[in-house]
């Protein structure tokens, strides 16, 4: 092999030649030839190609599109800050603010007033919210109102950490033992509807965000609630007289449900799913 | 008798093992997406079972695989022994550790996120600490790869570097440079938020650095095949390697251009421009050409044997190769899946064609056959070709492990094309049931039912592959086992290019390449000034 | 048997497999790999065409890209 | 590439050359076919507009619903001052808000979706438009749709134990039919619902 020098760097430098050429290509195609012809208003200027081929260009956002008048549905965020707030609760103080709480929740639980649900058990961060909700008027209830009025953030995240140590619902952690009949080869309606959803009409599974096997930020898990209570929020979701749920997941879903789905998923989780086989 | 052979037997012990449950995974999911019953019908199983079967079949199996494969050829082409071979038994220990962290918490259910990790959903911190734990064991063999083969030419000077360890030293090199993307992208986001320490990440950043390794990873595969092809089939077809300098430039190729390809992945992607995205794709048609290379210089080396055994006329030289021998066959089989999974290939590069099929089951049926296929029917050949060096005892039936392959290949075919068609009439990805009520879904059916059939086929051949290599482990041993040989080319060369015998003036132009194909996509996300996503994780494992 | 290098395929000559001569391979490659080269460039020439049936016929029908 | 190839080995024999050179030709034959594929990708893109997605527009995925262009009341079809229409959607876990939207075929329709949560991915039916929707971004995507009927919208990417029903679906109604809105009027439901 004529292992001249001669040779060894012209190999290298024949390699290095064509590898700028093929990069050299690629870049003049995709900076410069292709962006220019992508505008609907004929062809762009070479500076707007390098722009729109680098995404600078967001055509969509200048439209500055008029919108109908906003709606607000919870002014919770999941930042850090309002989660370690809100599970950072002491139980023996929430305990003591609970006792008048008790005076509805804990009674009444029991018969099937429909608009008073259990709380024993209830996941902190969906207690905190709800109360912040009520609080800010995004969820309307005359009596919840004025006494979410009357507590602080931290008293929330107190009453939430003492029922959440109740017991009562399960906490939903996501996890469940895989178990069949959860798919749509389930011959009961209802069970695909809480397992396996239903993608024809486009309702999610309710088990994906509420449990058992599916967990949520912000959703309750609901196994053992109050059925009247469940049947009447999904019945409020539908209407759209209770509009609390962020980004509108309950809403959009509880709309597409018929009313006997309804009341047969509130039974059926009111009954802690227990039944179902 | 081969030098370390434990150590080899060990890695390819450990793939295999774990290689034949994961097929019964994959049967298992076959049935779920189908019409047809299936015990445990649950869909956080079956994501569990996906996340497994993906972390096994991706990670795990083919890493051990090319790792005890690679050792091997070390010690037999060079001819000498493996230095650091404690250092490779501790590479192997992690490996085998990390699996086992990676796997716990997926078969609890815990961290059902599949393999390609997407942030911000988060998974249980073992199981990132368990891909980590792998890829560092992974490292070990890098190393050792290019201690060996730098301690070899030094000890030979200008003497060409064996074909075989060449290229098994190029995929160490390439895998040790393409790992970097995802590790980082583990290291740096997803484990700190995993941890507890922070609780945002960028998805648009996670989702660039996994794409630096996610089709590098593709030809770290697939190289110890190329491998085969080159080296090993050869003699066994009763011929010669029609060039070896060829496939020297197309290893080079390979090391060259498998990483700044990566953003193909990321085609339908929001968060980067069309430009880089056409770059990507072109130098995808690039990296397309050592495949083309070598199927032009196999089927060449292929008809050198054919005709060397009598083999007349045009194609004569087809019917007059050794069918029997598993190696031969294995690469015809090889050759006849890779027509079919390049053409895949060839449309998921295209830049805007890609929105075709993204995400659809065309891309899943793509990596099956391309992978499950081509590169997976090689590992079974190489394991028989090795399995007697490393075992001292002879294949018990070479019969039995030809019936297997065809059996892997009818099975690859019948499972992955009816997945293409049903890509293309929008079956979308990674969908644990399909509702079979839907009109739109139920046209799909009889698709999904023909891809159980081949995977029942498949498992088949996977359980008659596992047989074969039991039953030759147990068989009496036998001292005429000739030792691991390598191929002569038509002209081996006295003297290579020093280009195709060294890697210093590669690796310079590989990261120029990067730099200039990722340098601004990765670097857009720190002046982005764009706020990270919160993490979520599906089964709560963020106790706070 | 002509002296051969053994080096690229592997560094002790034992290593290297037996194999036909090197005569021998040359007498089969006297009038070139013709087999290996229509092989080849028909399987090539159908995934050209295959792509560009997919590209015009199946793709471009599909409407319009983002 | 001459010197690297004919390494003319120990008795340089004419095979020696031939044996490259084929090789060589073979290389530059297939250079030639990438080359003829790619120059119709190039074409192809110049002439129909063909390219993937290019505008990298970044949002806060945790604060959509307080105020921005993705609050709950923009979601839908909507009509632009310049007549444009533009479908935004919200892809969440496990359902597209709205589920299910209207549009006029054969007008040039931009798809804006972004996600609060997880990385989602939707296409519509058998058509070009297929896009991942990734929190912190926004998939800014031209669509056109010549024939009329209801479109599944599946999401193509996981994004967790419900990724398996969630599906919305677009209805394109032919032109003339669809009903004319105000700028600050959107369309949420299907109607026929």
């Amino acid at each position: 092999m004529s292992a001249g020098n001669g040779s060894g760097r012209s190999w290298g430098f024949f390699a290095v030649a064509m590898l700028t050429g093929v990069v050299a290509l690629s870049f003049g195609f995709g900076f410069v030839l292709l962006p220019k012809y992508q505008g609907t208003q004929g062809p762009y200027s070479a500076k707007d190609s390098l722009y729109h081929a680098l995404g600078l260009h967001t055509h969509g956002k200048e439209l500055g599109s008029v919108q109908p008048p906003l709606k607000v549905p919870t002014y919770i965020v999941w930042t850090d800050a309002t989660i370690r707030q809100a599970m950072g609760g002491d139980a023996k103080r929430g305990e003591f603010i609970a006792l008048n709480c008790n005076a509805c929740h804990v009674e009444q639980a029991k018969s099937t007033e429909p608009w008073i649900p259990i709380l024993a058990g209830l996941d902190r961060l969906v207690t905190y919210k709800q109360l912040d909700d009520f609080r800010s008027g995004t969820r309307l209830s005359g009596p919840m109102s004025a006494i979410a009025q009357s507590l602080t953030p931290q008293d929330y995240a107190d009453v939430a950490a003492y029922y959440a140590s109740q017991p009562g619902m399960p906490e939903n952690t996501g996890e469940r033992m895989p178990h069949s009949h959860r798919t749509y080869r389930n011959p009961d309606p209802l069970q695909r509807l809480i397992f396996a959803g239903d993608p024809k009409r486009g309702i999610a599974a309710c088990a994906s965000c509420h449990g058992p096997g599916g967990y949520l930020i912000g959703a309750p898990a609901l196994t053992n609630q109050n059925a009247a209570y469940l049947g009447q929020q999904l019945q409020a979701f539908a209407q759209g007289t209770r509009a609390n749920d962020m980004n509108m997941p309950m809403r959009t879903i509880a709309r597409l449900l018929t009313p006997e789905e309804m009341k047969s998923l509130a039974s059926a989780y009111a009954k802690g799913l227990a039944e179902l086989q | 008798m081969e030098r370390s052979r434990l150590l080899s037997l060990a890695h390819l012990w450990a793939a295999f093992l774990c290689f034949l449950p994961a097929t019964g995974l994959g049967l298992w999911q076959l049935l779920m997406r189908s019409p047809l019953p299936v015990p445990v019908d649950d869909p956080n199983a079956y994501y569990a079972s996906l996340t497994a079967h993906g972390s096994i079949m991706a990670y795990v199996f083919p890493t051990l695989f090319i790792m005890g494969f690679g050792y091997a050829i070390a010690v037999s082409a060079l001819g000498r022994p493996l230095r650091g071979e404690n250092w490779a038994w501790a590479g192997f220990v992690l490996c085998v550790v990390g699996s086992l962290m990676a796997l716990a918490p997926i078969a609890g259910g815990r961290s059902s996120i599949l393999y390609t990790f997407y942030p911000p959903m988060v998974g249980n911190v073992w199981y990132y600490l368990g891909v980590a734990v792998v890829i560092i064991g992974s490292y070990f063999w890098v190393a050792l790869m290019l201690i060996n083969f730098a301690a070899w030419k030094r000890e030979n000077p200008g003497k060409p570097v064996p074909l075989a360890m060449f290229a098994i030293t190029t995929c160490a090199l390439l895998w040790g440079w393409t790992a970097l993307g995802a590790t980082s992208e583990v290291v740096f986001q997803i484990l700190p938020v995993s941890l507890g320490w922070r609780h945002t990440i960028d998805a648009g950043l996670a989702r660039t650095l996994f794409s630096m390794t996610l089709h590098a990873i593709v030809y770290f595969w697939l190289i110890p095949a190329y491998v085969a092809f080159y080296t090993l089939m050869p003699q066994a077809a009763g011929g010669r390697l029609y060039s070896d300098t060829m496939g020297r430039i197309a290893f080079v190729l390979f090391l060259v251009f498998s990483i700044p390809v990566g953003m193909h992945h990321l085609f339908m992607d929001p968060e980067h421009g069309s430009g880089f995205k056409f770059v990507h794709s072109l130098l995808t048609f690039i990296v397309a050409l050592p495949t083309l290379l070598t199927v032009f210089t196999i089927t060449a080396t292929l008809e050198i044997a054919g005709r060397a055994r009598g083999g007349k006329g045009l194609l004569g030289w087809i019917r007059a190769l050794p069918w029997n021998e598993p190696m031969v066959l294995s690469v015809a089989l090889a050759l006849l899946l890779l027509a079919p999974g390049g053409f895949g290939g060839l449309i998921n590069m295209s830049y805007a064609m890609n929105a075709m099929i993204h995400n659809t089951s065309w891309v899943t049926a793509h990596f099956h056959l391309i992978f499950g296929g081509v590169v997976v029917i090689m590992y079974m050949a190489i394991g028989y070709e090795l399995w007697p060096r490393l075992t001292g005892r002879p294949l018990i039936t070479k019969r039995a492990a030809c019936v297997q392959l065809w059996l892997w290949f009818w099975g690859m075919l019948i499972m992955t094309v009816p997945w293409h068609i049903a890509g293309l009439m929008g079956q979308p990805r990674r969908y644990a049931i399909f509702d079979y009520t839907d009109p739109g879904v139920a046209k799909m059916a009889w698709l999904d039912i023909l891809s159980v059939v081949g995977g029942v086929i498949l498992v088949c051949s996977a359980a008659l592959f596992f047989y074969v290599l039991a039953r030759s482990s147990l068989a009496s041993a036998a001292e005429s086992i000739s030792p691991i040989r390598y191929a002569l080319a038509v002209n081996p060369p006295a003297r290579v290019h020093p280009l195709l015998n060294g890697f210093m003036f590669w690796n310079v132009l590989l990261l120029a390449l990067v730099l200039i194909t990722y340098g601004y996509p990765v670097g857009q996300f720190f002046f982005l000034h764009n706020q990270d996503a919160p993490e979520h994780s599906l089964t709560r494992e963020m106790k706070r | 048997m002509e002296e051969e290098h053994h080096y690229s395929s592997a560094s002790e000559p034992e290593r290297v497999s037996p194999s036909i001569s090197r005569s021998a391979a040359l007498e089969a490659l006297k009038n070139g790999p013709r087999g290996a080269l229509v092989i080849a460039a028909t399987a090539v020439g159908l995934l050209l065409v295959g792509w560009l049936l997919f590209y015009f016929v199946v793709f471009l029908t599909r409407g319009a890209v983002g | 590439m001459a010197e690297l190839l004919n390494n003319e080995g120990a008795s340089g024999l004419i095979p020696e050359e031939t044996v490259e050179r084929t090789e060589r030709r073979w290389l530059f034959a297939m250079a030639t076919v990438l080359g003829l594929m790619l120059a119709v990708v190039v074409f192809t893109g110049v002439t129909q507009m063909m390219n993937p997605l290019s505008d990298v527009e970044t949002i806060n995925p945790a604060t959509l619903h307080l105020q921005g262009e993705f609050v709950e009341s923009n979601l839908g079809t909507a009509v632009e001052t310049d007549g444009s229409i533009t479908l935004r959607f919200l892809a969440e876990q496990y359902t597209f808000v709205p589920q299910c939207a209207v549009v006029p075929a054969g007008t040039l329709i931009r798809f804006r979706l972004t996600s609060p949560d997880v990385t989602h991915g939707f296409f519509v039916g058998t058509t070009n438009t297929n896009a991942m929707v990734v929190p912190g971004y926004v998939t800014n995507v031209m669509a056109r749709f010549e024939h009329p009927g209801t479109y599944t919208m599946p999401c193509d990417e996981f994004c967790g134990f419900g990724h398996h029903a969630m599906a919305a679906s677009v209805v394109v109604v032919p032109k003339e039919q669809f009903t004319k809105l105000r700028p600050e009027e959107r369309i949420t439901t299907c109607g026929a619902q």
